[in-house]
């Protein structure tokens, strides 16, 4: 089935461009494009802008790799049992990554601007944070009545990666369980880039074609990733591998640590 | 039975939960997980329960260490994403979040983005996931921290994240109940007292007049939530 | 399997009062809440406001039966094969009906307003059009760079009435085959009716919750309607009735045609 | 082979279509229904087919008379609903869409709407669909109807419905197409005249000079035509 818009990972890791805006599928730890981070970090990418509600692991990662100059994001941590995301935050507290800290909805919102093929979108809530200062967004009236609202700017990548249980050559695709924002994203976004457990036969997706939320003509490339998640989780195929997050947290906290970690987790 | 701060915690919080409305915990949120699973067992069965991997009304065949695992879409009766409870929340379809806060202030104010500036952090935190939204647009904000000391309840948080309509603070200590804009102190847990509960709070405890004690976690309370939670995934909010 | 929010016909349209806002699922002759309709029809409700993309026998009924004062649609006609909904027409032309024109993306993004709580939302195109003017669509500004767009004012309805293939008792729902804007709908509306193919055990449903679409805690009622649908099709189950189009049709081309239609058919 | 005006205008629709284009036709649309699967077998087996029931690249076993029809989804590779079809002309990514109007102009504006005034009309039409958003968003519009008389095309349309992209128009008569905003006279069909198509179309035709004869249907089209539509289908839009 090597054929369609079947490429390598190496391939696929080289379209994008240092500076590229690259939306990442999946929420923590669950069905993130993790063996394409990692080769996002291998070939040394620089100046991505990376979007995201709620990322760890892969932003985490890409921050050490020194791959990041912005996160778009609501959240990021590695959550209760292993705690905040240490590259991220001391990249940030050095000043040498930028955190767009948005609301979770802000980054749904203006992921939908884009996908709208609109300039802004009009979000509800945030009055009385201090987020729309630090990070400008405006409010605006009204023209309909009273009151006023606040807008997200347009925010849309120029890739979104997406680890999917199933997609054909052509890049027709499911996924089962929580879809997260990767739908969105992949409207959102200019290019499609799929990594997927499994590379099945069109025709058997096209027996329920309600079940493939990803239509082929978004997608320019498929990545055949079995375990691709990994050490996220990826349902109903795999859990969270918790003694290869733990491994990545050790190696960060060792000086060179990402480097090494990266010689020693393949793909 | 014996208790301790994560077992009075979870049974307060699944007191508050009402029959039939909906509610919804977020990330990292191992207490109101499991409240909410008490609150279903207990008083609530028709409770709608959502959470970000989207299932509805989930029932997971164990509990999961992460909030948002994909565990916890096991047996629900639908699907409904996280941008769906956002859109239910912002159109005042949500009754009622959990929400916690690294600094919660008098106002019931939080702050999950930064110690120090907002450009230049002392301690770059989480992100106030969808704090910022949920707050003013949820029916209620259950707000909860596994940890009671001023550096949590200050004076002044040192960025507001979102500030909304919080109507319980949930602590290892107290219950705040927030009233007319202020959070005042409802009940002091069992176990501790108003002197530690004032020493431990960096704003000043007001009406302190009508305070109670909180009503002890009930033996059928905690053998339920020992069915549900019988590995102690609680006790990760308390490393 | 009667329990639950299952309730009769007559109950779930006597819920319905004079004036409000009705959205009817489906799409010109396809999955449309026909006996529903004929229903409102019988208890001779009045003043009501119609939502749909496009629609036909639907709205034309209810236009002919005098429930109708606004129709907000961006088509309403019965397509090639039977031509224009004759008594839509008609009302409209003699100014008792009054056609709300929309592009049917209007509809769709007046319904994102409603569904994502904010008072109107931005909408690529209509430049060129007259529809703005006759109906009053603002124009802004982007405030975070050149140039202006549309927006479309939030329209809320206050009853979404779907025609569904598969409900449990207390309403989690499912629709094969095209779903047209029924789940935005749902979501838009205040109050969900469904017309059901099947009232099924809730534990088949839960065997595959993602093909949901409509959750349990949406639904205000549901009512038993094998064949609910028709003259329109449900598919898979039927395709559409063109001899009961016709039928319909011919009725309405006599003069008081409407009332001994709807004494004729049942439900 | 024998071929009428639908026959024509099917053939010329089709031979306009690229392979790997994405193209839309909406309600009411059975010569743009049939023209793209008839691209699809000719020249363009890679054109993404994108219709108002959601199927993608649908192949349905027989063609509806509706072209709204759920029979539209049979053998699709997924679903694509309306409102991510118009997401997708808005944000740039719809190549192509067949409009119709009940009246056309000479710049590509249509109506259908009305005749007569908008709040007080004639007759009250169709309305637009969703032309007012389709028209400026497409990469292109190809415009058609299946009469060609100076009601249809008029010096001024009663009402506008909807300005944008329109590239071709297709009538039974001829082929326009729109240069600097104004439609000229691209090809006669073989069986009209200039004389005929100028007498019929109540707006001035352009660039008498350049046009030339449409290429006649060939028998290989003709026949795969008769394949997919053996029914004639077609003929509905003639009635």
């Amino acid at each position: 089935m090597k054929e369609g818009k079947v490429v390598s990972l190496k391939e696929a890791v080289s379209w994008i461009d240092d500076g590229s805006v690259v939306a990442l599928g999946g929420n923590i730890l669950n069905r993130c494009p993790s063996a394409f981070v990692r080769e996002i970090a291998r070939q040394g990418k620089r100046g991505l802008e990376i979007v995201k509600t709620a990322g760890a692991y892969d932003i985490d990662l890409l921050c050490a790799a020194g791959c990041v100059s912005k996160v778009h994001a609501g959240f990021v941590s590695f959550e209760n049992e292993f705690g905040l995301a240490p590259n991220y935050r001391r990249l940030v507290e050095e000043g040498k990554v930028e955190a767009c800290e948005h609301a979770c909805y802000t980054v749904i919102s203006a992921l939908r601007a884009a996908a709208y093929g609109i300039p802004f979108q009009p979000v509800a809530g945030l009055n009385g944070s201090d987020l729309p200062r630090v990070r400008g967004m405006k409010r605006i009236r009204n023209p309909y009545g009273r009151g006023a609202i606040y807008v997200v700017e347009r925010l849309q990548p120029d890739w979104a990666i997406i680890h999917v249980n199933e997609s054909d050559s052509r890049g027709n695709a499911r996924i089962y369980g929580p879809q997260f924002e990767d739908i969105l994203m992949s409207r959102a976004a200019k290019n499609v880039i799929l990594t997927a457990e499994h590379i099945v036969e069109g025709e058997r997706l096209m027996e329920h074609p309600e079940m493939n939320q990803i239509p082929h003509f978004l997608v320019r490339g498929i990545v055949h990733l079995p375990g691709g998640a990994a050490p996220c989780g990826c349902y109903p195929y795999y859990e969270v591998d918790r003694e290869g997050v733990k491994r990545y947290l050790e190696y960060c906290s060792k000086g060179t640590g990402v480097k090494e970690y990266l010689m020693e987790v393949s793909p | 039975m014996n208790y301790g701060p994560a077992e009075m915690m979870i049974v307060s919080m699944a007191r508050l939960l009402r029959n039939g409305e909906r509610v919804f915990h977020g990330v990292a949120s191992p207490l109101p997980m499991i409240a909410i699973q008490l609150a279903k067992r207990l008083h609530a069965p028709d409770l709608v329960y959502l959470n970000i991997p989207g299932g509805v009304d989930a029932s997971p065949h164990r509990l999961p260490t992460s909030t948002v695992d994909s565990l916890l879409v096991e047996n629900s009766s639908s699907l409904f994403s996280l941008t769906e409870i956002f859109d239910l929340s912002a159109r005042g379809g949500l009754d009622t979040a959990f929400i916690s806060g690294v600094q919660i202030d008098l106002y019931g104010r939080i702050n999950l983005s930064c110690i120090g500036d907002f450009k230049q952090p002392k301690v770059r935190l989480t992100g106030g996931a969808g704090s910022a939204v949920i707050l003013p647009t949820a029916g209620r904000v259950i707000l909860w921290r596994t940890k009671h000391n001023p550096k949590v309840f200050v004076k002044k948080c040192d960025f507001i994240t979102a500030k909304g309509n919080v109507e319980r603070v949930i602590t290892p200590l107290c219950i705040f109940r927030r009233e007319k804009g202020r959070l005042v102190l409802e009940s002091i847990h069992p176990y501790s007292n108003l002197k530690e509960v004032i020493q431990e709070t960096g704003f000043p405890i007001e009406s302190r007049k009508e305070y109670s004690i909180t009503k002890e976690p009930e033996d059928g309370e905690l053998t339920i939530l020992n069915q549900i939670d019988p590995m102690r995934v609680r006790d990760l909010e308390f490393k």
